[in-house]
């Protein structure tokens, strides 16, 4: 009996991209071993955060993650302006939740078209895809452009974007500018409709499991720029006591953190915010949800296409519905003063909870920073769903096939950008 | 009223390799309506400008005629950066944009029935090329011809079989230098100005046509004044940058002159001053 | 004589209105993002009221006050430069047809009638010296045509000022359509053109009383006490004066950014550069704003006339003192103080010139 | 003609400057009509060892294995260009060159420092192998990169725009927020590029696109700390995107953890 020894390599598996491996042990007709190894060059951000002021956090943690910007920023805002008595305004909270929309939506929007979507119309890449499925490509770089267009408006650029700051934005659009972006998101709608029925028609693989889903909720909408940490287990927690029930360790062989929820692997991510709070959607996507026949929660990892095209309906609609009724504020800011201490802020990045906590000295200084992004979160479920899926769809297929129901696997996490692409690499050793 | 910041289009119809890196092309306006671009003089120059890539002052070098008489205009280029490496590749047949005649000439008129002197320093200097050019081409308008030419080293010398050329030709005397000369060569070594000194000037029949870096000409005038030429007689080409060539960028003032359209050929006594200031 | 003349301030809006009939687009000063800059104006109440300020070497500052002026400030970081002389533009587009022949498509976009609203006599002086240099640039001259010039005479200068020592204002002297001085209650007009008298022929005006005529008359008194004053130098010799040891000072204290010949309404610096669009066969031609204090300015290949600090305040000092003179016939240099307010280290030329000027008299 | 081949490579960094190409819209398509894109494993097409015409290189050097790789990339590339901060001068995380604490924080984050191979120093692409453009910027923009494929695909160098963001600001007729609001802005040292961005927000640039020509560092930080800044908020300000890039390095290095004992020892200037 041959047992072949499968070797895939991933580059790029992390909260900043970079290079991983995913081993595969096959003896007979057994998965024997299934290692997904990461080897992102470590970056040391916590650490040279360290003295510095904590004005300048949101321009530092930007440069994290190129692809979620906005999240980083956001989730240190909430965290450091968790350390003053003051609150921001209702047009700073307002905005921020249309700033963040502009990331969902550019983030869904690159996911479904430039990653996954060439996979399930079998292509090797978007633009080979343009091709034949022009219409499609083209509504998804448009949507992509919305998000962005909506990032811009805020900060500048769509990538590192220069607007937010402690107690606001260092800017107001005016009402002229966002007046005109409101009719452009308006008529990009109908395309989002379309690719929520588009994806919905995609014969995605049926293939249930249980997992524990992690998800911020808030009590007024759907959960995005803030709220509590709930989970499918019944514990609803604040960012200040993340810790207490989520921990990071160092796998050997990796550079990478990754967590567990009291020990136990968890999702957290387009499909767990689903899952969790489904019962915010707007009506219209309630009714979308009946119209493709999608039920809720639901178990099939490989849904999380279809959330994340639901998701880009919801953030346009939330933009739309917070800039419709725009008005140029009296300050794009509050001068906040910040106590010493420590601060907790989190927020819902497209991949999923994004954590940090800061200690600020008496300085106005940053002596510790913590920051627990969404992939490392979501690793061990990852590893967790390859051993199944791979298992239930069939260690005897070839190593192509193989390869690309890892692929399919490790993509609905939307792990980060580039290894959401062609990137297993198979090496078979037959022993 | 014409758009002076327009080009128009020209044809290469030849393209002459000179050296490594020094071509000459020839040119012709594709619009007959535009031939009046062509009433220029040496010493004036052209914007010429190659699609996709940008604009740069070149001098005219001659005019000739094609077979059915019509003109075609030269321009002698060096390849050294972006836009003059790109005109580099042009082939007979490619079309660019051409925008000129600009600036004031070599004073043509006032050299008629004189003795010229041409001095030039530096690695192809093409503005003064044209002056040389066009005295051969109207020989019995001038005396003699004095060409000076002077290179940093002797390697730089480019051309030599032009300087041959003249230096074999009638009433006309040809001397080299070189500030660092390699063995073997068979000319000055040594500064410009010192060749100067030895030239056999008639002062008050001859006319001075400058073209090099500006330290160059500035010794060579204040020589030329020591040998009693007047300084009227001097006159020198200038050069800065040049975005447009209609005196409005203003990248080309030396002090209140606007190279492009007070020059290049300027008369010395009007630099004089100005000449050698560290930054002007 | 006391010909009907004044404007109550309440009026002030038939003559936006009356602008507006004419088909102009009315352009004039806004409070934003903390400046006074001339922006399209729909009404009256966008203008600045009540709005004084504060003018220092590096420093610009509004101060709000209850007062019911609008025009009680100096000026704003661009005088009309912007809207004549283009920060950037299109000159033209080539095209490079299928058989390998290019068009040249000239790009003149063509500029709606403006009339603007506020203008400054330093900065009719400093249009006026653009004019001069841009004759026979139709970019410049096709929005220079549709302009019509409302000055309204200086009251508040700023500490930064000098027009009153360049002999440019404060009150506005030639070039305007139509000026205005403004008093506590409303405006006195004066027309400077054709098409200013017909637009005074058709306002509801009133004949000055007395003590609005006095008021005219101390208001521009005291708008001439200034500050700062064009010291004694001699133009011909700065460029001249390149050993003296101020220009050391000066490329110490200098951050070569440009912003004094950005601000400054005379300076007219601009470069060209190639932008070849994606589909191969199109290329625009454009121009933007330049500035002796770059590097491109003063480069040929292989070489910078100007690689420091040092020789680019030079160039700059000495061409708009200097050379300016002999090029247009004055100095460059209408008395605005722009570049001394808007000069992030708040160098003054003044004190460059002063110190200049002495070596004159020694 | 045959279309330029291209391939875009990524080291260390954040992903960000390669979004300059995802995010170019339907630009995209066109621009694969232009060229042939070999390498680039965001956008799905995958041979790392090509032979191309331009390669685009994001990131810095970070890990052994990385200098292995650029030295493979650069054999197999006619013109390398650099895109962003991290490519070109280090970018943000060659703040723990500054301190040369690299091994203790290993030792802090990971709980096996055994298997984490990095450089002591986090380097520019530049100091491995030869780079034939460098575009500046944290992130580089989609104007940069399509004026730099337009310039090669016409065969020539692309104009290398070194200005300052001062320049800019004024072109874009931004108010001045040093000027107006006493604000340290980076503008009067940084290179343009991003269309003076951050002064339009009406903040202070913070210097992502590194340094302009003819840096006037040292004067700068002589102003900033005239705004009462003490000398290490000046080297903070010197030293965050771009803190490798010489001229920054200089003037931020002289204040570098220098008030410690005494930390308004700057504010005399004014
Ligand atoms: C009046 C005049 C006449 C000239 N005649 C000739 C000639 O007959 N033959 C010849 O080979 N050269 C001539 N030159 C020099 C020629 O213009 C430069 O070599 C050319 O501009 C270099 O451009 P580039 O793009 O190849 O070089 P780069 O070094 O890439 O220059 C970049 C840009 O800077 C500007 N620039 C650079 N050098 C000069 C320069 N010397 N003068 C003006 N602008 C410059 C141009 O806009 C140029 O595109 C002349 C220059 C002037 C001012
Ligand atoms: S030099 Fe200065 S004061 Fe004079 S006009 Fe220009 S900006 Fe105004
Ligand atoms: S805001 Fe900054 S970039 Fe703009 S002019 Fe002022 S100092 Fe320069
Ligand atoms: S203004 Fe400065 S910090 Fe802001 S985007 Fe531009 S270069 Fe970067």
């Amino acid at each position: 009996m041959t047992s072949r020894r499968i070797r895939i390599d991933v580059p790029a598996l992390t909260r900043v991209e970079g290079e991983g491996s995913l081993r595969l042990e096959i003896k007979g007709n057994k998965l024997v071993e299934l290692g997904l190894s990461i080897f992102e060059p470590p970056r040391y951000f916590e650490k040279f955060l360290e003295g510095r002021e904590a004005r300048e956090v949101v321009d530092i943690v930007a440069r994290i993650c190129g692809i979620c910007p906005v999240a980083y920023q956001i989730s240190a805002l909430n965290a450091l302006e968790s350390l003053s008595t003051q609150a921001v305004s209702p047009w700073v909270q307002r905005m921020r939740r249309a700033f963040y929309c502009g990331e969902w939506l550019q983030s869904h929007a690159l996911h479904i078209h430039l990653l996954a979507l060439p996979d399930y119309l079998g292509f090797d890449n978007a633009i080979a895809m343009a091709e034949r499925h022009p219409e499609e490509v083209k509504r998804g770089l448009k949507l992509q452009g919305m998000g962005n267009a909506l990032i811009r408006l805020f900060g500048g650029r769509s990538v590192h974007p220069v607007g937010a700051r402690l107690g606001g934005f260092h800017h107001a659009p005016s009402a002229e500018t966002v007046a005109d972006l409101v009719e452009k998101l308006k008529g990009a709608q109908e395309d989002a409709r379309n690719l929520t029925h588009f994806c919905a028609s995609l014969p995605l693989p049926d293939d249930p499991q249980s997992f524990i889903c992690v998800a911020l909720h808030h009590p007024d909408h759907y959960a995005m720029e803030s709220g509590e940490i709930h989970t499918s287990t019944g514990l609803v927690l604040n960012a200040a006591q993340f810790e207490q029930h989520f921990h990071e360790h160092h796998k050997p062989d990796s550079t990478a953190l990754w967590s567990d929820l009291d020990g136990h692997p968890y999702l957290t991510g387009p499909l767990a915010r689903l899952n969790i709070n489904h019962a915010q959607l707007p009506d219209f996507l309630q009714a979308r949800l009946q119209e493709i026949g999608f039920q809720l929660p639901s178990s099939n990892m490989f849904h999380s296409l279809i959330a994340r095209a639901l998701e880009i309906e919801l953030a346009l609609h939330e933009a739309i519905r917070l800039l419709d009724e725009y008005a140029y504020p009296d300050a794009p800011y509050n001068s906040l003063f910040l106590e010493p201490g420590i601060g907790f802020g989190m927020s819902e990045a497209p991949r999923g909870l994004l954590w940090h906590r800061y200690a600020l000295d008496d300085q106005g200084l940053i002596q510790a920073a913590r920051i627990v992004p969404p992939t490392s979160q979501n690793q061990a479920r990852i590893e967790e769903d390859l051993h199944r899926s791979l298992s239930r769809f069939g260690l005897n297929h070839d190593e192509d096939a193989l390869r690309l129901r890892a692929e399919q696997v490790i993509r609905n996490y939307d792990p980060c950008i580039s290894c959401a692409t062609h990137f297993l690499r198979l090496e078979k050793h037959e022993t | 009223m014409s758009n002076p910041a327009l080009p128009t289009e020209a044809v290469v119809l030849n393209r002459i390799q000179e050296t490594e890196d020094i071509f000459t092309l020839q040119l012709q306006l594709t619009d007959p309506s535009q031939q009046w671009r062509l009433g220029i003089q040496p010493g004036q120059f052209n914007m010429l400008y190659r699609y996709g890539v940008g604009e740069i002052p070149i001098s005219f070098k001659a005019i000739s005629e094609d077979d059915q008489g019509h003109p075609v205009l030269e321009h002698t280029i060096r390849a050294v950066g972006r836009v003059s490496r790109s005109l580099a590749e042009l082939l007979p047949g490619d079309r660019i944009g051409l925008r000129g005649p600009f600036g004031q000439g070599w004073p043509l008129e006032q050299a008629e029935n004189r003795d010229l002197c041409v001095i030039t320093g530096g690695l192809g200097c093409a503005p003064a090329v044209s002056i040389i050019e066009h005295a051969f081409a109207n020989r019995t308008s001038y005396g003699h011809i004095h060409i000076i030419q002077g290179v940093k080293h002797s390697a730089d010398l480019l051309w030599r079989s032009r300087y041959e050329f003249w230096a074999q030709q009638p009433n006309t005397t040809v001397l080299m230098a070189a500030d660092v000369a390699a063995p073997g060569w068979p000319w000055y070594s040594g500064r410009v100005t010192e060749l100067i000194k030895r030239l056999p000037l008639k002062p008050d029949k001859t006319l001075v046509c400058c073209c090099g870096p500006e330290p160059m000409m500035q010794a060579s005038a204040e020589q030329l004044i020591r040998q009693h030429v007047p300084a009227e007689s001097i006159w020198l080409s200038m050069e800065r940058n040049m975005q447009c060539a209609t005196g409005h960028c203003g990248h080309c003032q030396f002090g209140s002159d606007f190279i492009c359209h007070d020059g290049p050929v300027i008369p010395y006594p009007r630099l004089c001053g100005r000449l050698g200031l560290e930054g002007v | 004589m006391s010909a009907a003349d004044f404007l109550p301030r309440s009026s002030l809006s038939s003559l936006i209105d009356l602008l507006q009939q004419q088909g102009y687009r009315v352009v004039g000063p806004q409070v934003i993002d903390g400046a006074i800059l001339y922006r399209p104006l729909q009404q009256a109440d966008q203008l600045p009221a009540g709005i004084e300020q504060i003018q220092q070497p590096g420093q610009y500052r509004l101060i709000r006050t209850q007062g019911p002026r609008l025009f009680s400030w100096a000026n704003g970081p661009q005088a009309l430069k912007p809207l004549t002389f283009a920060p950037r533009e299109t000159l033209w587009r080539s095209h490079l047809q299928a058989d390998g022949s290019l068009r040249f498509e000239e790009v003149i976009e063509t500029t709606e009638p403006t009339a603007v609203l506020g203008v400054r006599g330093c900065d009719l002086a400093a249009l006026s010296l653009q004019d001069q240099h841009f004759s026979g640039d139709p970019y410049y001259q096709q929005r220079r045509d549709s302009l019509l010039l409302i000055a309204v005479d200086c009251s508040h200068p700023a500490d930064t000022c000098f027009c009153a020592s360049t002999g440019d204002g404060p009150d506005a002297r030639a070039g305007y359509d139509l000026a205005l001085v403004e008093l506590d209650d409303g405006y006195r007009i004066r027309a400077g053109s054709p098409k200013g008298q017909s637009l005074m022929d058709n306002l509801p005006l009133d004949a000055a009383t007395p003590e609005q005529q006095q008021q005219t008359d101390e208001q521009h008194q005291k708008a001439c006490q200034q500050q700062r004053h064009l010291p004694a130098f001699e133009p011909s010799r700065l460029i001249h004066q390149g050993q003296h040891p101020i220009w050391d000072s000066l490329a110490e204290a200098c951050l070569s950014c440009g912003n004094c010949t950005s601000v400054c309404p005379s300076c007219f610096c601009f470069s060209e550069s190639e932008v070849p669009e994606l589909d191969g066969t199109t290329s625009g031609h454009q121009r933007q704003w330049d500035s002796c204090f770059s590097e491109g300015h003063s480069y040929i290949h292989g070489h910078r006339f100007r690689p420091d600090t040092k020789s680019r305040y030079r160039q700059w000092l000495t061409h708009k003192f200097g050379s300016w003179v002999e090029q247009y016939g004055r100095s460059g240099c209408t008395g605005c103080g722009r570049c001394i307010s808007w000069c992030p280290v708040g160098i003054d030329p003044l004190e460059a010139l002063t110190e200049l000027g002495r070596e004159d008299v020694e | 003609m045959a279309k330029p081949r291209i391939a875009v490579h990524k080291f260390s960094s954040c992903d960000g400057c390669q979004l300059a190409f995802l995010n170019l819209g339907e630009a995209l398509l066109q621009l694969n009509e232009q060229v042939e894109i070999l390498h680039f494993l965001e956008a799905g097409m995958s041979d790392v060892s090509a032979d191309v015409d331009i390669a685009f290189v994001e990131g810095s050097l970070s890990t052994p294995d990385e200098l292995e790789r650029i030295r493979q990339v650069r054999a197999n590339s006619q013109y390398l260009i650099t895109i962003g901060a991290c490519a070109t001068s280090g970018g943000l995380q060659a703040l723990r060159n500054l301190d040369g604490h690299h091994d203790e924080w290993r030792d802090a984050i990971y709980a096996q420092p055994e298997f984490i191979h990095t450089l002591k120093n986090v380097v520019p692409i530049a100091s491995e192998v030869k780079v034939d453009l460098e575009l500046w910027g944290c992130p580089v923009n989609s104007v940069q990169i399509l004026a730099a494929v337009r310039a090669l695909l016409f065969g020539v160098a692309p104009v290398d725009d070194r200005d300052r963001v001062c320049l800019e600001c004024k072109r874009q007729q931004t108010v001045c927020v040093m000027v107006t609001q006493g604000t340290p802005c980076m503008g009067p040292v940084t290179r343009t590029g991003c269309g003076a961005l951050c002064p339009r927000f009406g903040r202070d640039c913070y210097g992502c696109y590194g340094p302009s020509e003819t840096a006037q560092s040292e004067t700068l930080a002589r102003r900033f700390a005239g705004l009462s800044l003490v000398p290490d908020a000046i080297a903070r300000r010197f030293l965050l995107i771009n803190s490798q890039a010489p001229a920054f390095l200089q003037a931020g290095g002289v204040f570098y953890r220098s008030g410690a004992e005494d930390p308004r020892a700057g504010d005399q200037d004014d």
